[in-house]
């Protein structure tokens, strides 16, 4: 078992044949995901990965031909509301977007379209997906986790590569990885992901790896307290960051005196999580 | 993407939002003009994006233009905040019957823009949130909607305006949110918002942040940036799709990806270091990148090492560290360089970096504490 | 029981101050219903009805302090989506609009925010609920109907009035009668209301009364068969009504040859139901 | 309310769809000197609020501007469908690749917009509907967001477009929402929109069906209304806030509420007669409304005899009464008037009527052949 993706998953590349998609297609096959499908408006008809995935106009005509199930965006910031919306209207359950730099005022109205449809994306400005063994929706690297019964949840992209690879290093594995992105408004909060890691057999362990920005590992904190028996490890960065400064990722900002890294931990230890002092203690903690 | 209180209440007077009359001056003489122009009392305003300009000494009051033009003078010359004053506002001076606080910002919990009006004008409305939270009142906006009628309303209603004031207040909101919303904004704010004695709604201040991945819908918008405002080196960066944040220690950082920079600056405070800055390089660190980025850290006199923190995922890391070796060809420098290189590679990248002189780290503390040491024995 | 509405509904009404408003207010308090609240904006604080019913500016304020649970809209037309939309957003549960003449692109994005939230429109363009001696809201006059086991839902005014006046002329009552109005894009259909009676115990038999444009009839009629086990009577009015015109209100217009009474006739006549040829014919269909 | 083909097309052009240069001509000399002015081939196309204009013979070619002169004369004297022609529009003519359809309209079942395409344009979409449904392409959109790019994009793969036209489509079909939305429409549409031999799309004919409840917001657009076009007694209702429709049979109908009024005509065509008209006289039947609704039926020279079905409701019917009484006094008729009051105070209206010399009735049916008798007694 795993969470969002595994082997059945039938993965559809919208911005296909742009440089990155094409690179991480092609990764994510040799990975042995299900690459099914591909969209470039205007491109439709043509086949790409050694003539083996058809590439489409529309993400309608893709899911109708192929039976898509899940979408992965590769498009330029400003076309990506566009290109979630178009997934979600052509029935896509799952859509995981890649892009970075995506409006906020976008993502305000695409979250609103989406809760309504019952659509669930992860991302923007996110890694993606990482079910080891089993299929990665994404750019996680592969080789970089191993299966297990750890499932890792983050804000982050490379951080989370660190944690995943710390944990290799010591024989541990991953259930599943889900990086949620670093932008203050996304699709999926570590909530939605505990509450998945906890419903999840092969899941015994959790790591939830946060920033500073927003409050979200405050409400993650109390969900973890009213609703979680799985143990739960976390990391919080940017406890050096200074205030009103953007640290790289959009959502990763203290404002009048939110989303310090101190209250994060803080409320993540008041409710028992063991909070590593740097990501390679992770594994420490874990075990 | 911080806007200057006139740039801001420019925008705001486009959606017919009511601003006093007033200009901006990079002089005295052209401040002593304005205030003739205009007549009557003036307020000369030091504009520099920084909060607590009324307390410095920045904003003044002058009764004739002789004396805005000799405020101007001393405003001019002021630093506010360690930032030097280049520019005044010069506004008719209002007088104030009561000030009231409106605002708009994204609410990231409720993933919706959120207007927010009080009472208490005049002040930081943290401050209010924190003393008088029963005096803050918010109304959430659907973004496919938009800021209804009848949220304005109630807005107007719990602030206790007066009901002639509530047409014009509902325009004012209204045009706040279009302003907000036009300009991709993620904060929009004016305070105060002033019932003058003459019975006039007006915006004596304005304030507007603009969100930076939005700006490619408004290049108008993003002309505005004053560079005058930042750290020059931050400029540099964002011309290189680099994302820099100076800091005051003296440890220099070079990382690929936000989270593991923050985390690299974490874990160096926590073995007792102090970090120079925040650096992510982004993916695919080629020399050119990794050259610009050294030198940028290297500017910075307080820099006495650097830490290179890399973790090859999809990117091989001996790919990486021929990057690190073409940039330290062109750069000019002596500091010692701790390089940590992991992922894809990384033997292959450490053994490349080893002959060069760099001292090579297997784990993040150990480079961290590579780091430290290596400024004492310097 | 009856549906929607009976002797506890607390009602408020936005436009209270108006003239329309202010009759109709009064007589719903005549009729029994509890009026508990008006809203017009700039007049909080003033008192109607003999002084018994107060006046706020805001919806929100008005459920607060009454916690009336059902609205009822009497605002001009240009005011009326915001107002609808303003009930729902102050959590009112169940909202009837008799406004006349909103614009049908207002409409649509009411209808599609509501849908979201889940709250009940009726309406615009009705004359409201009345449920026999528990309580009316909207328009309808009260002595014209008697209690009693059927439940009569239609898109017309006057023309509901002449059959609940024929019922009662023959000692027939009813649980409840839904105007549920005669534009083209309103909040409840006849299914919503078919249902609400199918499960309520009080109602036994029901009517529907159709008219020409669109097709809510024939899937009104779809639904009778695959859902409904009590006996339904129906009458179409505009069997004689020219293509292409609107027939007052501004759902009733025959287009590109859909929306025609004998096709609406044909389709509830398939299913079992019993279409009376004039409306005064409906009691002896009942009997 | 219903758009001339001109009109529409200058709205879609405001939005940006690319329409034929041409203007509108009410004479033959102002269309020979249109034509004089586009130069080459011209089409002259008569502006009539109904469909068939081409089969119809009002739209025709002309090689110069003599011809158009001439046409535009045969034309303006026709009648279409009973409506005669005032207008002409003159437009250049475009040489025709290829014919599509593309519209937007409410989808009532929906509750939301339509937007409609199909390669099959030229001919009424209906008429292709129903024939090869298969070649109708459909996308549905939310009234919140608004169409989608991606949304057009499907409309112009599903019909085959070639791919150099999807970006101009996709400008059309935005254009063409927008017009739609800006405008209050119910429907618009571009049939045929075309590919021209030298590879421009354009919007050769145009229409839009306006939301007679949206016009407030549009007091230009609301000033475009024909009346040369209208059954003049339906613009005169019209304006005293009566709604009426002309008929062929010779029984004039007064009613209150839309839906009763149509159940009366249909009552009446059930016991065998023939309706004259559609009348609802609104809630509240005061003396002027009723004078005003009975004048404009007795115009109508077919009305032989006036049936009022009046429910009183919330107006008493002693009161309806009344008025009814005070409008015979000021019109001047001895067509036979039968009288159906029920409701509150229905005895009283009766006993009131009876005395004016009035048939009454008790039942809406004994109503329909009481007035049915009473003509064939006249």
């Amino acid at each position: 078992m795993s969470i969002l993706i595994d082997k059945n998953t039938r993965v559809l590349v919208q911005g296909i044949t742009g440089r990155e998609g094409l690179f991480h297609a092609s990764q994510m096959a040799a990975y042995g995901t299900q690459v099914v499908a591909g969209v470039t408006p205007g491109k439709g008809g043509e086949w790409v990965l050694d003539g083996k995935v058809p590439v489409f106009d529309t993400v309608q005509r893709a899911v109708d031909t192929t039976g898509a199930d899940c979408s992965v965006i590769f498009v330029p910031a400003r076309f990506a509301a566009d290109a979630i919306l178009e997934a979600a209207d052509a029935g896509v359950q799952l859509i995981v977007c890649i892009t970075e730099g995506v409006p906020v005022q976008d993502m305000m109205k695409v979250r609103r379209y989406l809760d309504q449809k019952g659509t669930r994306l992860v991302g923007p400005n996110c890694p993606g997906i990482l079910t080891p063994g089993g299929a990665k929706v994404g750019i996680i690297p592969g080789h970089i986790a191993i299966p297990g019964n750890v499932g890792v949840v983050s804000r982050s992209g490379t951080l989370t590569y660190e944690v995943l690879y710390a944990l290799k290093a010591k024989g541990m594995g991953a259930s599943t990885c889900v990086g949620i992105g670093g932008d203050p408004i996304n699709g999926t909060s570590f909530i939605d992901v505990l509450s998945m890691f906890e419903a999840d057999p092969q899941t015994e362990k959790i790591v939830i790896i946060g920033e500073i920005g927003g409050s979200d590992e405050e409400r993650a904190a109390e969900y973890i307290s009213d609703h979680m028996t799985k143990p739960v490890v976390g990391f919080i960065a940017g406890q050096t960051a200074p205030p009103g400064k953007r640290m790289g990722h959009a959502g990763a900002i203290v404002e009048g005196g939110t989303g310090l890294a101190a209250d994060k931990i803080k409320a993540l230890r008041s409710v028992g999580v063991k909070v590593a002092d740097h990501p390679e203690q992770v594994p420490d903690l874990l075990a | 993407m911080k806007l200057h209180e006139y740039q801001s209440k420019q925008i705001f007077a486009e959606y017919g939002v009511p601003i006093p009359k007033g200009r901006v001056a990079t002089t005295a003489d052209e401040a002593r003009a304005i205030a003739e122009e205009l007549g009557g009392r003036v307020v000369v305003k030091s504009q520099v994006l920084v909060g607590g300009r009324g307390k410095a000494g920045g904003i003044r009051l002058a009764d004739s233009p002789e004396e805005a033009g000799s405020l101007a003078t001393e405003i001019l010359g002021m630093q506010i905040k360690g930032l030097p004053v280049r520019k005044v506002l010069v506004d008719e001076a209002a007088s104030i019957a009561t000030e009231i606080y409106l605002g708009v910002t994204n609410d990231r919990a409720a993933r919706c823009p959120v207007m927010i009006a009080s009472a208490e004008g005049g002040v930081e409305i943290e401050e209010v949130a924190r003393t008088d939270p029963e005096k803050i009142h918010r109304v959430w906006i659907d973004p496919l909607l938009g800021l209804r009628e009848y949220q304005a309303r109630y807005l107007a209603s719990s602030i206790e305006l007066a009901r002639e004031h509530w047409r014009t207040f509902i325009q004012i909101a209204s045009g706040l949110y279009q302003a907000y919303v036009s300009s991709d904004a993620t904060l929009a704010e004016i305070n105060p918002l002033v019932v003058t004695e003459d019975d006039r709604l007006l915006a004596l201040d304005g304030k507007m942040v603009l969100d930076d991945n939005g700006l490619f819908r408004h290049p108008d918008l993003a002309e505005m940036r004053d560079l005058d405002e930042e750290e020059p080196a931050e400029g540099e960066a964002r011309k290189y799709g680099l994302s820099y944040v100076r800091l005051d220690g003296n440890i220099g950082c070079m990382v690929n990806g936000a989270g593991l920079a923050m985390a690299t600056m974490d874990v160096i405070k926590f073995f007792g270091g102090a970090p120079a800055n925040f650096l992510d390089i982004g993916g695919g660190a080629t020399a050119e990148k990794v050259a610009v980025a050294l030198e940028i850290i290297l500017k910075d006199a307080h820099v006495e090492a650097v830490l290179f923190n890399i973790f090859g995922g999809i990117t091989r890391c001996d790919e990486v560290a021929r990057g690190i070796l073409a940039a330290l060809e062109q750069v000019d420098t002596n500091v010692p360089m701790v390089v940590r290189l992991v992922g894809t590679n990384e033997e292959a990248g450490r053994r490349l970096l080893a002959k060069a002189e760099m001292i090579t780290a297997t784990s993040l503390a150990d480079a961290a504490k590579k780091t430290i040491a290596a400024i004492k024995e310097a």
